[in-house]
C-alpha cells in the first residue's frame, strides 16, 4: 500500500486563487484577449502595473530583494485563472528568470535585478531553446568563450517569450564544454538579433534570439557551480507553472464547450442533450479532475526531490493530455462555427498544443517516469 | 481519549505482529477479491473462520459500543487496525454487508432488542448479511422497488424478487426494501425497510452463475413469505430515507463502520510485478517501452484516484464543482479497473488463455477472473454509461437526453 | 476503341514525362491540400495557371465532348493522366465544382447554349465556380434550405444567405439550390437548382477566417439578386433531383468528371518519412518504439479504408451489409486525416510550436495546418457524430434517437 | 502512391460462403453450443461426419491423396461463419495437421495419413505452444535425442487442441539443436500423458501433453529439412484461419448486441436509441469491415511471401483488437444481464481473449509490421 498522499492548501492560498479569479475574469474577458492577438507586445501594459500592485512579480522572491519571500507554488493558484482567461502577460518568463538569478545569479546581478522585478518595474525572460526541439536544456549548441574579459557568444535561441520587451534576457550556452547562463541588459542584445516567430498561441509573443555577434563582459556571467542547479530549477518551475496555466486551460475550454451546449439548438435539441457530446464533455471533466488534482499535489511537494519530480512530471503528462484531448473536443463539438477563427475554441486548441510541446510533451514524460518508476 | 503518539505506535507494531502470525496461508484454492465474490463453500468457510479470528482478537468493531459486543475503544484503534490490514494484504471480512451497511444502522436506528440481537453475531461473522435492494428489470433504480410487504397482523407477507444478493444463499439476513404502499403519493413514500430473515417458508434463494463461470450473487424469490413485524426498521414508508442512511454508510461519508477491508485492491504495483515475472517473446514484458508506457499510465491513474480524494478535503480547491469528484469516482474507479485487469491479462502471452482451475496459469489465474469481475462495477450500481449522464447533467448542468 | 497494352504504356510514359517536365516548381509560400483550402491570392494564381497549363496541354476533360472544349478521347486516358498526377504528386486542379460537379451535371442535364457557355471555360479555369448548398443555421440538412428565389418576368430574385462556399470570392458562377415554393407539399419538392452568376447586383461574399488563421471559405449574400431566368436548370420543383444527381458526379459514383486530381492527399508514408528526419530527444522519432507501434496502425488504418473500398467490387463479401463501407467512408477516412496529422505535430518536439509563416517550421508548418483544416472534413457534410448516427440506425438497424 | 490493392474471391468461394453461412447458422444454433460446452469431446460427431460429407476436411489436400486440391484461403469462407455461429469441431487443427504433413511429411507419412483426413475419417492436431507462452514456434524446451532407430522426446507441450480425440500428433522438438517434427498417433501416445488444460474459451478442448517418456521409430520423425519451412507455414496458416474466426466472431457478437439493442428498454426506450450505446456500436461495424477487409485480402495474396506476411499480420492484429473491444463493450452493454454466465456476450468475449492471444497478439504484430514496414 502506497503512502499517504496529502494536498496542503492554506488559507493564504486560497484567498490568493479567490483573488486571482476574480482579477483574471474581470481584465481578461475574451474580447480583450482578442485585441491583444493584434498588438506587438501582446499583453496590457497597464494590467502588467496593477499586477504589480498585486505584487505577483514578487512573490517568490526573496525579502531581502523587496518580494515576498514566498515558494514558487503559491504562484500556482495565480497562474491557474489566469490560464483560464487566457491572459497575457510575461510573468512566466519574469518569474522564471528570477528564479534563476535567485539559485544562481552573482551579488551584482541579484542586487540589481530582482528589486526591480519585485516592484515591477523590470521583465525578464529565458534563452534556453534552441532549433533542435529537444527538451533537455542541456543539450546545447549555442557557445560561448571568454576572452580578454568579455564574453563572445554564437548560436541562435528559439522560443524566447517576450524578448522584445525584456529588459534582460538569461541565454544558457556551453561554455568550456559545460551549461552556463549568461545575462544579457538591452544594451547588449543587438540591433535586428530578435526575429519575432510564428507560433501556434497567438496570445504569446517569442522570438527567435541570434547570439553571433554578441559579447558582453565577464560580470554577466551567472555563478557557474550553480547553473546545473539553475537550470533544473527552472526545468521544474516550467513544469509546475506549466501545469497551473493547463489547469486553468482545461477550465477555460471547458467553459467555451459548456456554453455552446447549453444554447445551440440542433434538430429540435440543446446538443448537450446528446450523450455523443454529453459523454465526452463527463470523461473531460473527469480527467480535469485529475490534472487538477495532480497539479496540486505537485505543488504541495514542490521543494522535495525525487517525489516532486515524479508528481510534476505526472501532472504535466495528464493536464498536456486531457488539454490537448479538449481543445480538440472543443472544435469538433462547435460543429461549423467551431472550424472558425471566431469561434474561441480555437484559442484554446492552440494553447493547449502550445502547453503540450513546451518543456516535454506527456509522452516524454511518461518515458522518464518509467525510469523512475518501474 | 487522547493518546500519545507512541503508545499508538506500539499499538501499531503489536497489531502489525498479530497479523504476520495469525494470517492464515494462502488457501490451495483462488480466494475471492470481495465479498460480492463469493462462490464456494470453501472460500465461505475460509473467510467466515478468518473474520470471527480477527473479531476475537478484538480487531473488529474496536469502537463499537462494548455492550453489544464491540471494543468501546477509540476509533483510532479501529483505522490503525484497518491501515494494517490493508497494508500485509490479509484477505477481507466476509460479512461486509452486516459491518458496513446492517451494523451501523441498526446501532444507529434499531431497537435495544434489534441491537442485541444482531450486532455482536455480525462481528463474529456467526450470522451473515446480505442486501436486498435491486431487483430484476428495474436495474438500479432503487425508488422503484416493486417487491412487496403486506401487513398482516404482527406480519408483513412479502411477495417478489431480489436480485444481485451477494452471499444470499449463506446469509441469515437480509437488509430488505420494499413497497408497503403502492399508492403513496410518491414512489418514495411508499417504500419500508426490514431486517428480513432469509430461512423462513417462502424465501428461495437461486445462484446466479457469473460470466466467470463462479457462482457469487443470488436471485431471491419471496413468495407469500412471512416475517415478524418487528423486522421493519424505521417507520413504514420511511424506506427511502433509511435507504438512504445505509447507503450514506457504505460510501463511509459518516462515521459508523465496523472497521476491517472488505474488499482487496488491486494495485498497479502488482501489476508491475507481474510485468516483471513473465516472458514476453524471450524477455521479462517489463522491458517492453509499450509495456512501461502502459504501467506509467496506470501508475498516474492510481494515483490521479487518490489524490482526487486528497483534494476534497481542500474545499477551496473543489468550490466550483463540488460533486464532481465524489460523483465521478465509482465509474473512474470501475472503468480503470478493468482496463488495468485486463491489461494484465494481456501480459501473459499465450498462457493469457489459461483460465482458473489450471494447474499452470499465472496467478492463479486471477487476472483473467478479475477482468471479468471487474464489469460488476462497470455495470453495478448504475452503468458507466449512465454514471456519465448524470455527471454531464448533474455537475456539468448539461440538459437532460 | 480499345488500344493495345503497348500504346497505353506509351502514353503513360508520355505523360509521366510531360508531368516531369512541366510541374512548376514548388512555389515559396504553402499550398493549399484542396480547392477548399485556397486562401490567398498567390495560391490561387499559382494554381490557375496550372490548371490551364494541364488543360492546354490536353490532360484534362480528354473524355468529355470535343465540341465543347474537352478531348473527345476514351475515358482511359484521363485515367491514366489522373494515376499520374496522383502519384507524381502534382498540385491539385483547382476549379474542382466545375470539373467535378457543375461541369457533369451540365453536360447531362444543360441546354446546348449551357454547355457551349460554360463548359470549355470550367476546363481551362477561366471561369471558376463555387458551390451553394449549405446555409447558416441549418448545418448540413441540405433539403431545409431557406435561400428563396422567385420568378419575375425572366429573371429569379434571390434572397439568403449561403456559408462555406469555398472560393466565393474568385468564383464566376454558382451552382445554387433554392426554394421556389414554400408552400410546395414536401420541403424537397420545393426547391430549385441554378446555375447563378457571383457577379451581379446584390450578391456579396464575405470570406470567412478560419481556425488555421487563413481564409478560404465565403458566406455568400443575396439581397434581391437578380438573375436570368434561363439559369435554371431542370425544371422548377426539381432542384432537389438535380442536386442528387449532381452529389452522385461528386462521389464519382457515376463517370463524366472531367479528371484531374482534386486535393493531394497525405500519406502514411509522408509522416514515415518526417519520423525518420525529425529529431526527438537526440534521435530520430522513427526509433522510439512507441512513434513505430503508432506509424503501424496508422498503415494499417490506411490500408484498410483502401481494402474497404477493394472489397466493394466483391458484392459476395458486402451483401450482408451492402451499405457499410460506403456509408462509413467519409467518417473513417477524415477521422483519419484527423489523428494521422495531429500525430505528425506531436513528432516535431518543441518545434511543433512553431506554425505556418515562420522561417523554420518543419515542412512549412503543413503538419499543423492540416491537421486544423482537418476538422473540416470531420464536421463539414455531416458531423462525425451524425454519421455514427447514420451508422447506427440505417446501417445496424438501431432505433432513432 | 502505393501499388494497387485488390482482393479475389470467386464465384466457387462466394457459394462456399453461403453454402457455409446456411451450414453452420443451421447446425450451431447457441443452445447446441452451450450443451456441447458439457461434453468431454466438446464437439459433435454427427457435425463431423456431415462436414466431411461437403468435403472441408480435404479442401486444401491434393487431389492425389483424396482432396479437392484447393488453396488454404478457400477456407476462409468456411471458417468465417463457423466463428460466427461459435461452431465447434477439429476442422482447424486437422487442416494444420495436413498441411504440416503436406510441407513436410515423408511419402509414408502422407499416404497413410493424408487419405484418411481427406475422408473425414481422421482427426489430427499440431503440439506445438511451451509453457514459456512465447509466439515464436522455433523457441522450444521440448527435446528429442535419436538412438538405436527410436526417437526419445522430453518436454511439455500446451495447447494441444483435440488432443483426446486426434488420430495422431505432430509435435515440435529441439533434435540436434534444430526445430524437429514428430507425428505420433494414438498408440504411441501414452496413457496419463494428456491432461485438459483449463482454458478461457470453453468451446474448445485443449491439453497439456506431456512427451516425457515417449519413445517411437524414427520413421515418425518428419523430414527435418523441410521443418522450417513446415513450421512457417503452420504460422501462416494459423494466422489466416484464425484472423477468419475472428472475423466471424465478430459478426457473431455484433449480432447478440443489436438483438439485445433492439429488444430490450430501459427508460421507456429502446436501449440501441441511446448514442451511448449507439454509437461504439457503430465504431465496432467500422472495425469490423476493416478486419474483414483485411482478412480476404490476407486471403488473396496468401501464397506470396513477404507480402503475405504483412497483410496476415495486419489482419490478425485488426482483428483480434476489434474482435477483444467488441466481446469487451458487449458484456457492458447488457448491464446486470452482461454479467451473468447465461448472456451469449461471454461465449463470444472469452472466444474474443482466445483469438487474441493465439499466435501472437496486436502489439506483437505491430512491432513485428514496424521491422518489416519502417
Amino acid at each position: 500500500m502506497a503512502k499517504k498522499l496529502t494536498i496542503e492548501f492554506s488559507e493564504e492560498q486560497a484567498m490568493m486563487l479567490d483573488t486571482a479569479t476574480a482579477f483574471c475574469s474581470e481584465k481578461s474577458p475574451v474580447a480583450k484577449v482578442r485585441a491583444l492577438l493584434e498588438t506587438d507586445a501582446g499583453f496590457d501594459a497597464e494590467i502588467w502595473s496593477e499586477i504589480a500592485g498585486l505584487g505577483w512579480q514578487g512573490l517568490a522572491i526573496p525579502e531581502e530583494f523587496g518580494g515576498s519571500g514566498l515558494g514558487l507554488a503559491e504562484l500556482v493558484p495565480i497562474i491557474e485563472p489566469m490560464g483560464r482567461h487566457l491572459m497575457a502577460s510575461p510573468l512566466v518568463p519574469t518569474t522564471l528568470a528570477a528564479q534563476a538569478l535567485i539559485t544562481a545569479g552573482t551579488a551584482e546581478q541579484k542586487q540589481r535585478w530582482l528589486p526591480l522585478i519585485s516592484a515591477g518595474s523590470a521583465i525578464g525572460t529565458l534563452g534556453l531553446n534552441e532549433s533542435h526541439g529537444d527538451w533537455d536544456l542541456t543539450n546545447l549548441i549555442c557557445e560561448a568563450s571568454i576572452a580578454d574579459g568579455q564574453i563572445i557568444l554564437t548560436g541562435e535561441k528559439y522560443f524566447v517569450a517576450d524578448a522584445a520587451v525584456a529588459d534582460f534576457i538569461l541565454v544558457s550556452v556551453r561554455l568550456d564544454g559545460n551549461p552556463a547562463l549568461v545575462l544579457l541588459d538591452r544594451a547588449a542584445i543587438e540591433q535586428g538579433s530578435l526575429t519575432r516567430e510564428v507560433i501556434i498561441d497567438e496570445t504569446r509573443r517569442c522570438y527567435r534570439f541570434d547570439l553571433t555577434g554578441i559579447s558582453v563582459a565577464a560580470s554577466c556571467l551567472l555563478d557557474v557551480e550553480k547553473t546545473m542547479a539553475s537550470l533544473d530549477l527552472i526545468t521544474r518551475a516550467s513544469w509546475l507553472l506549466l501545469s497551473a496555466e493547463i489547469a486553468g486551460g482545461i477550465a477555460g475550454v471547458m467553459d467555451v464547450m459548456i456554453e455552446y451546449l447549453t444554447t445551440r439548438k440542433q434538430f429540435g435539441r440543446y446538443i448537450g442533450a446528446y450523450q455523443a457530446l454529453k459523454h465526452p464533455m463527463a470523461e473531460i471533466l473527469c480527467q480535469y479532475e485529475y490534472s487538477r488534482s495532480q497539479l496540486y499535489y505537485a505543488a504541495s511537494i514542490f521543494d522535495t526531490d525525487k517525489e516532486a519530480e515524479i508528481a510534476l512530471r505526472m501532472s504535466k503528462a495528464q493536464g498536456s493530455d486531457t488539454f490537448a484531448h479538449a481543445g480538440d473536443r472543443a472544435i469538433q463539438f462547435h460543429g461549423g462555427f467551431g472550424f472558425t477563427y471566431e469561434c474561441d475554441a480555437q484559442l484554446y486548441l492552440r494553447r493547449a498544443n502550445w502547453c503540450q510541446y513546451q518543456y516535454g510533451d506527456a509522452h516524454h514524460h511518461r518515458r522518464k517516469l518509467a525510469d523512475l518508476l518501474l | 481519549m487522547s493518546e500519545s503518539e507512541a503508545e499508538l505506535d506500539r499499538f501499531r507494531e503489536e497489531v502489525k505482529q498479530w497479523f504476520e502470525k495469525n494470517t492464515p496461508p494462502p488457501p490451495d484454492f483462488i480466494l475471492p477479491d470481495s465479498f460480492m465474490e463469493v462462490g464456494t463453500d470453501a472460500q465461505f468457510h475460509y473467510l467466515r473462520d478468518w473474520q470471527q479470528k480477527v473479531y476475537q482478537a478484538g480487531y473488529l468493531g474496536m469502537s463499537w459500543p462494548a455492550e453489544y459486543g464491540g471494543g468501546g475503544k477509540p476509533l483510532m484503534h479501529q483505522n490503525i487496525v484497518d491501515a494494517e490490514m490493508a497494508r500485509l494484504k490479509v484477505p477481507f471480512m466476509i460479512n461486509t454487508i452486516g459491518l458496513n451497511w446492517a451494523g451501523p444502522l441498526i446501532l444507529h436506528s434499531g431497537t435495544e432488542e434489534q441491537k442485541q440481537a444482531y450486532i455482536k453475531k455480525i462481528l463474529s461473522a456467526e450470522e451473515i448479511w446480505c442486501q436486498g435492494f435491486s431487483e430484476p428489470d428495474h436495474g438500479s433504480d432503487l425508488g422503484n422497488a416493486q417487491t412487496r410487504a403486506v401487513k398482516d397482523g404482527d406480519e408483513y407477507i412479502i411477495n417478489g424478487s431480489k436480485i444481485w444478493t451477494s452471499l444470499g444463499d449463506y446469509a441469515a439476513h437480509m437488509i430488505l426494501l420494499a413497497r408497503t404502499d403502492p399508492d403513496a403519493k410518491s414512489k418514495h413514500a411508499g417504500l419500508s425497510f426490514f431486517l428480513s430473515p432469509m430461512r423462513s417458508p417462502g424465501i428461495e434463494t437461486r445462484p446466479i452463475k457469473k460470466l466467470t463461470g463462479e457462482y457469487g450473487f443470488c436471485q431471491t424469490f419471496f413468495n407469500d413469505a412471512r416475517i415478524p413485524a418487528d423486522c421493519l426498521i424505521g417507520k413504514e414508508g420511511e424506506g427511502w430515507q433509511v435507504a438512504m442512511t445505509t447507503l450514506a454508510f457504505e460510501r463511509g461519508a459518516v462515521g459508523g463502520q465496523a472497521g476491517g477491508q472488505s474488499s482487496i485492491a488491486i494495485e498497479v504495483a502488482e501489476v508491475v510485478e507481474l510485468a516483471r515475472h513473465v516472458q514476453r517473446e524471450g524477455t521479462p514484458a517489463i522491458e517492453d517501452p509499450l509495456v512501461r508506457d502502459q504501467l506509467v499510465q496506470f501508475l498516474m491513474e492510481e494515483r490521479s484516484l487518490r489524490l482526487n480524494f486528497a483534494r476534497i478535503r481542500v474545499p477551496a480547491l473543489t468550490s466550483e464543482r463540488p460533486m464532481s469528484i465524489p460523483m465521478s469516482g465509482k465509474l473512474m474507479a470501475s472503468e480503470f479497473r478493468r482496463r488495468l485487469c485486463r491489461f494484465a491479462v494481456s501480459l501473459q502471452g499465450s498462457n493469457a488463455n489459461l483460465y482458473m482451475g489450471d494447474d499452470d496459469v499465472i496467478d492463479r489465474g486471477r487476472w483473467q477472473r478479475s477482468y471479468f469481475n471487474a464489469f460488476s462495477a462497470t455495470i453495478g450500481g448504475g452503468t458507466s454509461q449512465i454514471q456519465k449522464n448524470i455527471l454531464g447533467e448533474r455537475v456539468l448542468g448539461l440538459p437532460k437526453d
